[in-house]
């Protein structure tokens, strides 16, 4: 959603539009330009529910069927990671991808699970807030799947360390990263911070989350067994990131509450580390049948998402939604993407408890549906039903794009630029000025001014964290099992190559968990490309991701999730290819790990490799 | 000496998690009066003489360009205070509340970005 | 030996601190924020963590929670309490300690590896140390600079109940603009303790810089123990 | 709908480094005529229909109790807030500095602690 235009506000239909107010006005002029939709998209939304949508319903659709959340240009690719998973690489993967979160068994009953995101856009423009709600976003996937998250990462890329707008940028997104992650109480185990003038106007900002669950706690998202509750609980919902989408805004309410609707979400972390122990106090309880957390597109999404992967249908009373904003309508409460809120399905035996649990955390809980016995989504407003759709058709059959894709001209002329053609130092004057240059460029330099301003220690586990070039936490505490990670990429390479690159990177995470002593078991990527509509770029992003998935199949260790972000770009002008790669591995006992640097004064140093 | 006070809250559609915690507070030490509460931010701002329409302007200014964060944040007023002092005066009593606001009524800002 | 852990709505170490007080053989009791009982222990931590979400100030709201009913007249009365961090700054808040604890000068969260001098070694958190040693644990936080009257200061400086100052750097800087660089302090008996830097984090080969946390459990443990043994 | 303003500083001797802060960025932005700037609180409590002198009582003494510390902070000012919106009103302009305070000179809080 972030990158939604302002558009001209339409006239506001003076009814509510209900399913039955639609099917009677087919002709009706809707805004499914300015919510984003293409035109042949618009008329299979009409041809899947036999009649125009409600706005509602083009809500639901635009907002699902966006870039953002249909992978609709990218989804084709995704064939690659399957085709080069193999029954040996799936053996300790208990949940894949297409969870909000890949699951590996590290053994002794224990399961992990991480996953790396992009909250790039928004942290561009409001650096502090964006990049909490990139933190808080990533925990909350992890969460869903039923585990406790226990550690965060963030790789990062700024423009130029001089720019004066990188000292708007860097320092409102590291102090939004520490707000959140302090605040929340999970240790910042590492990550990344590169400068270069790509990401001037385009900064990256993927925040990485790790949890860990008794492998019988597994949870999913999914809403079945006919009678279940649908439980919103969390903070309330208001206007929260359809502030671009003023289409769908009254502007007639101008009394009786704030009618603005900001484009800017904002975090609040006390919230989501209560909410953390809330789960987990319900699925110790045993009451939650399946639960799905609230991030991009909000409603639309969680109630979509957990009616499709379930085996009935849903029925939702939307105006029990609690609102911090009485203003809304119905539209926008299914778009809102106020954080910090989550969706549970709970059969009727468990609600008593359930409801004790959220009442003991002071949580706001609601019960706003069912599942039905029916195969539809159905939603309903004051009585009146609004969204009748397949949730199918909403969640996962949106539209997939073979975009067309070229290998950029310019790339023969960059390869051929070496550096074999570049002076080298030839006194020893020379030297040490060329080495005091590199060891003081802000990409190699030391990094304390950021990385102090995280918490590294909290929960107690944290066996490295920074300088290392891995993170590593204790999952068991009786026998010290855990897991180690790290994140990286050159972008500059993944621009001359974009399939080496990308292994480059791929190769680098893995070396880098495998020096601390565990075996690398699992994959996570996050890939930050320009517009998919550039050919260029779109071979870029194949590339890589035959790259990734190629070289995973080489190593052994499959890709549990990710997270693609596009139009990384400033007019035409798209950042370096970055796909940012990080690699879990596991270790029997991590108090056993070895860090990097020099440990005692008469050690012997050894080259590996070639 | 004189002293301009200006005062920042965030905008109305964005939420306050410091306010909302303070409001959720508030019954538990047995208020219950308060619908909702929101917190903002106050400067007190120091000049060496009387407070002369530029410092005013630059005031402004600076409310807008530093002191808030026009994403969400909107300045509600800038005024002079009144009693001259560096900042709310000798601390005892801090009896400004009369005196301050008011004065300049016609000063306040308008014009967020 | 039972000592209990406080948890408030955004505690964040409490884990920490109970893991800590096993660590050092004592047996940790959970305390919820929301119950005036004490479950009958013989010493309370409150553990560092954002309560409230620290919005208002550090430990503004926890301070009214009904837990703290019943623990500021126990504290009074003789109970050893431990206040890390954000334990410290609702000790403040409390006024069961004097000062208060406001944002680091330079404005930013900061989480390094620092080094203190324990200066009273006869309190009941602190009499495993010696009165001078230098020790070295974590210090987290965004609002730990310890900030009192000069009379209050002078006050504690001359009863001794300075228990930890920062050792400053180079500059004569310490790491939050604290006054006096005073990193924890004492009430008159000695038995409530609050400090910024968090000892649960040095207890345990393998994590954290040092093992100089354990002094502050161990300390305790025997304390409770000898005093039973009198008693 | 009515709304209270409690207004809140740190004590003129507590350092205060936001303000000490703003104050070193301002000449930096060209903004050269402040001698000193100190960062407070302002609160805004919104209450159902007018507010009354109970409502004001009680936000007094919420600003003494819970929103301020006496240790380092002083309640500055405890007053109405005329535009009678739940916050700063529409958020366009903001314009209630010139409405806000005087017209309750009465109220302010002037005994802490
Ligand atoms: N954004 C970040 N968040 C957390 N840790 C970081 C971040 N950036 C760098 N680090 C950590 O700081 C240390 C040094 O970073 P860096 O100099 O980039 O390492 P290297 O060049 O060895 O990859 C590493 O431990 C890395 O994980």
């Amino acid at each position: 959603m972030s990158d939604t235009q302002t558009v001209q506000p339409a006239p506001v239909a003076p009814v509510l539009d209900t399913v039955q107010h639609a099917a009677e006005t087919p002709d009706v002029e809707q805004p499914w330009a300015e919510l984003g939709l293409k035109a042949d998209e618009y008329a299979t939304i009409r041809e899947i529910i036999g009649r125009r949508p409600t706005i509602a319903e083009l809500a639901m659709y635009s907002v699902m069927w966006s870039e953002h959340c249909s992978y609709k240009s990218s989804k084709i690719h995704f064939k690659l990671w399957g085709e080069n998973t193999t029954d040996e690489m799936r053996e300790k993967l208990l949940v894949g991808i297409g969870e909000n979160a890949g699951v590996v068994d590290i053994g002794d009953g224990w399961a992990v699970t991480f996953k790396v995101e992009s909250h790039n856009h928004p942290s561009y423009i409001e650096p502090y807030q964006g990049a909490a709600t990139g933190v808080g976003g990533i925990i909350r996937d992890i969460m869903s799947m039923g585990a406790r998250p226990i550690a965060v990462m963030d790789p990062l890329r700024f423009g130029n360390l001089h720019h004066p707008d990188t000292q708007r940028v860097l320092p409102g997104v590291v102090a939004g990263v520490g707000g959140y992650g302090n605040c929340i109480g999970l240790p910042n185990i590492g990550g990344e911070v590169v400068f270069d003038d790509c990401y001037q106007g385009n900064p990256l900002v993927n925040a990485l989350c790790v949890g860990a669950m008794r492998v019988e706690d597994i949870h999913l998202a999914k809403a079945s067994g006919a009678g279940n509750k649908v439980i919103l609980f969390g903070a309330r919902t208001g206007g929260d990131g359809i502030g671009g989408v003023s289409v769908l805004a009254s502007e007639t309410f101008d009394e009786g509450g704030p009618t603005k609707r900001p484009a800017v979400q904002v975090g609040d972390p006390f919230a989501e580390k209560v909410l953390i122990e809330c789960c987990l106090d319900l699925y110790r309880a045993g009451v939650v049948d399946g639960i799905q957390d609230l991030g991009g597109a909000g409603l639309s999404c969680a109630t979509s998402e957990l009616a499709s992967n379930g085996d009935g249908g849903m029925q939702v009373e939307l105006d029990l939604v609690p609102l911090r904003d009485a203003s809304l309508q119905p539209q926008e409460i299914l778009m809102s993407e106020s954080q910090e809120r989550m969706m549970a399905v709970v059969s009727p035996e468990h609600l008593d408890e359930f409801m004790a649990i959220t009442d003991k955390w002071d949580v706001e809980a609601t019960v706003i549906g069912e599942v039905t016995d029916g195969d539809h989504l159905v939603i309903t407003w004051h009585g009146e039903t609004i969204v009748d759709v397949p949730p199918r058709s909403v969640a996962h059959e949106g539209p997939t794009y073979d975009r067309p894709l070229a290998r950029p001209a310019y790339l023969d002329e960059l390869n051929a630029s070496s550096a074999a053609a570049l002076a080298r130092p030839e006194t020893g004057e020379e030297i040490r000025a060329q080495l005091l240059t590199l060891i003081g460029s802000p990409n190699l330099c030391d990094k304390s001014w950021i990385t102090d301003q995280y918490d590294r220690y909290v929960l107690g586990n944290t066996a490295l964290a920074q300088p290392d070039d891995s993170g590593v936490v204790r999952v068991d505490e009786e026998t010290g099992r855990g897991v180690a990670v790290s994140t990286d990429c050159n972008s500059r390479f993944a621009k001359l190559d974009p399939y080496a690159g990308a292994q480059l990177a791929l190769a680098e995470a893995y070396r880098n968990v495998a020096t601390t002593g565990a075996a690398p078991l699992a994959v996570t990527d996050c890939l930050n490309f320009g517009s998919p509509e550039d050919p260029g770029v779109m071979w870029q992003f194949r590339e890589a991701i035959r790259g990734i998935a190629e070289g995973c199949r080489f190593l052994g260790v499959p890709v549990t999730g990710g997270n693609v972000s596009f139009y990384n770009q400033t007019g035409d002008v798209a950042i370096h290819p970055t796909p940012v790669i990080g690699v879990l591995g596991v270790m029997d006992d991590v108090s056993k790990r070895s860090g990097s640097g020099f440990r005692s004064d008469d050690a012997h140093v050894y080259l590996l490799g070639t | 000496m004189g002293s301009i006070v200006v005062d920042v809250m965030l905008k109305p559609e964005i939420l306050d998690p410091q306010g909302q915690a303070v409001g959720g507070a508030l019954p538990r030490l047995g208020f219950n009066g308060f619908t909702d509460v929101r917190q903002g931010k106050r400067f007190v701002l120091s000049v060496d003489g009387d407070v002369t329409d530029e410092h005013l302007a630059a005031a402004r200014e600076a409310a807008e360009k530093l002191l808030s964060n026009p994403v969400i944040e909107d300045v509600v007023s800038v005024h002079v205070l009144e009693d001259g002092s560096s900042d709310q005066g000798g601390s005892e009593g801090g009896s400004e509340g009369g005196s301050e606001g008011g004065s300049e009524g016609g000063e306040a800002e308008g014009d967020e970005q | 030996m039972r000592i209990g852990v406080v948890t408030f709505p955004g505690s964040l170490d409490d884990r920490d601190a109970a893991r800590a007080v096993r660590e050092c053989g004592g047996e940790a009791v959970p305390l919820w924020h929301g119950d005036a009982d004490l479950k009958g222990v013989d010493a309370v931590i409150l553990p560092g963590g954002f309560s409230y979400g620290d919005y208002l100030r550090c430990g503004a709201i926890a301070r009214f929670a009904p837990v703290m009913d019943a623990l500021v007249p126990a504290a009074q009365g003789g109970l050893p309490v431990l206040g890390i961090c954000n334990g410290f700054q609702v000790l403040t808040e409390s006024h069961l300690l004097p000062g208060a604890l406001i944002r680091n000068d330079h404005r930013k969260f900061n989480c390094v590896d620092q080094r203190l001098v324990v200066e009273n070694a006869s309190t009941a958190w602190t009499s495993d140390f010696e009165a001078g040693q230098e020790i070295t644990i974590v210090l987290k936080n965004g609002e730990g600079g310890f900030v009192a009257d000069e009379r209050t200061l002078d006050e504690l400086e001359g009863e001794g109940r300075v228990v930890f100052r920062y050792v400053p750097d180079a500059q004569g800087r310490n790491p939050n603009g604290s006054y006096r660089h005073i990193a924890g302090i004492t009430n008159e008996r000695g038995n409530v303790v609050g400090l910024m830097p968090h000892p649960e984090h040095a207890v345990e080969e393998g994590y954290g810089p040092s093992l100089d946390g354990r002094g502050f459990f161990t300390s305790i443990i025997k304390q409770t123990l000898e005093s039973a043994a009198t008693a």
